[in-house]
């Protein structure tokens, strides 16, 4: 996903974002309607795309970024025929990602967080890292 | 505003409804916390969370609503969520806190069980 | 425009198209659908950049790539919160864009055809090119 | 579909309307000049061009356009353009064509003027 243009018949979508939670939701907002204008079935886009995006911003702008307004979160997306990939970098130190522990555990069922990686693995069908940690990339088959 | 908080007068029970309109996320989510506190505080011990008006909830959304489920149990009140739709409901089934909250269809089923 | 992600606040979408024309429309329609998620006027974008961007895209293909199917056209928008920049790239040789001349000449007024980068030249509000002239890059000012 | 052609039989003018639905672009602009000539061997002589559901027109469309006009008026026709909006009316004025054609504003008042 690092060359500037995509395959044939393929979209690419970069957005930079500032690392305020406040913005995520506007930031979630434009990729979804950029994605429907690539034809994306509204229904995926609406739910499962918006709020795994959410959950990867949230924590590149919180964990990765430390909300330090001078570190900037990436939104790189690729829609081609088949899926819609959604990469999200961030300028941390990265994590181990299968460190995370599973939050539907029963004694973290009742905890007030530890949910959003869990999320994202449940709503999209793919979900990769880079070797340090602060690059997710979420993978969404169309139809 | 994306939280209405109604709690009618005339009603026995004295339920704080709150409806989400939008997203329940990590930017608005202590919003709903204080409207909890607030009731808490001014003595109410029945809320009804309205989900119909709700786009989507994030994963601090569903944090945000644990720790106010807490907050009201311990204040010895009484928390029901209402109007998920199929998305919704998903995300509660997914994190099993469908098992830790009393979910109605409608707000209407989760008024006349208090 | 070459670097793979914009200033923050800003959008950036590449789409790469084959060298046909019966592509052309589409095309115009994906990157238009794109602009309105920007949050572009929709007047702006239904007429003028519309018009400029098939113009562009007809010259990259057949005086650029000569309508080989193995060429690609690279069709890159930037879009802020002042202006949108489409840039089309051909695999051609390039051209010299001073030597075209003016079609509202009166010789030329009943010719068929050389009023393409004429039209683009009216209907955005700044058109560059690279040295070699395989590029064209379209500025059109917001509201 | 891109273009429709009509020629109401008992119109004792014999006007050709076609009207042009959508884009007049590189892609179909050819289409335009078969249907062009077609009516021409046919024996027909004055043509309609109507652009009420026309979305853009590029320069290709426009030089099609150019080289019709030319074909009727060597065939002895006559052509007629209506139904253009703000930016189509644009386009002809731009590039100067609005000297080379008869405009009328909408496709009545063409059929009155032949
Ligand atoms: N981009 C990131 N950079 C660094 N650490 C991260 C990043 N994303 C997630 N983490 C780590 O993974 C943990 C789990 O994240 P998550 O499942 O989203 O739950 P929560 O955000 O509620 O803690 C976080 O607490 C954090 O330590
Ligand atoms: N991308 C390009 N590569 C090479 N030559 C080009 C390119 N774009 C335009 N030209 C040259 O400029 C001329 C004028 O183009 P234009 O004004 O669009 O009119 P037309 O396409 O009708 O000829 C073309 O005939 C061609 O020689």
């Amino acid at each position: 996903m690092t060359a500037a243009i995509p395959p044939e018949g393929s979209v690419r979508i970069a957005v930079r974002v500032p690392s305020e939670l406040d913005v995520v939701e506007e930031a979630v907002d434009l990729v979804a309607r950029h994605c429907l204008a690539c034809g994306l079935a509204p229904d995926a886009v609406r739910f499962n795309l918006r709020v795994a995006l959410s959950e990867a911003l949230a924590n590149a702008i919180v964990y990765g970024n430390g909300s330090d307004p001078q570190k900037r979160v990436d939104v790189r997306v690729v829609v081609d025929d088949e899926v819609v990939e959604v990469q999200v970098d961030d300028e941390g130190e990265g994590f181990d990602p299968s460190s995370v522990p599973d939050p539907t555990l029963p004694a973290r069922v009742d905890l007030p967080s530890g949910r959003g990686l869990f999320l994202i693995r449940q709503l999209v069908d793919k979900v990769s890292f880079n070797d340090r940690g602060n690059s997710i990339c979420m993978t969404l088959r169309r139809a | 505003m994306t939280f209405s908080v109604r709690s009618d007068p005339n009603d026995p029970k004295g339920v704080v409804a709150i409806s989400v309109d939008g997203q329940l996320v990590v930017s608005n989510r202590n919003q709903l916390k204080e409207k909890v506190l607030e009731a808490l505080d001014a003595g109410k011990s029945k809320f009804l969370i309205d989900f119909t008006q709700t786009g989507y909830i994030d994963s601090s959304g569903l944090g945000v609503l644990v720790s106010v489920s807490k907050k009201i149990r311990e204040a010895g009140g009484e928390l029901r969520l209402a109007g998920l739709n199929e998305d919704l409901r998903m995300l509660f089934e997914l994190t099993k806190l469908d098992t830790l909250f009393n979910i109605s269809d409608s707000p209407d089923e989760a008024l006349n069980a208090f």
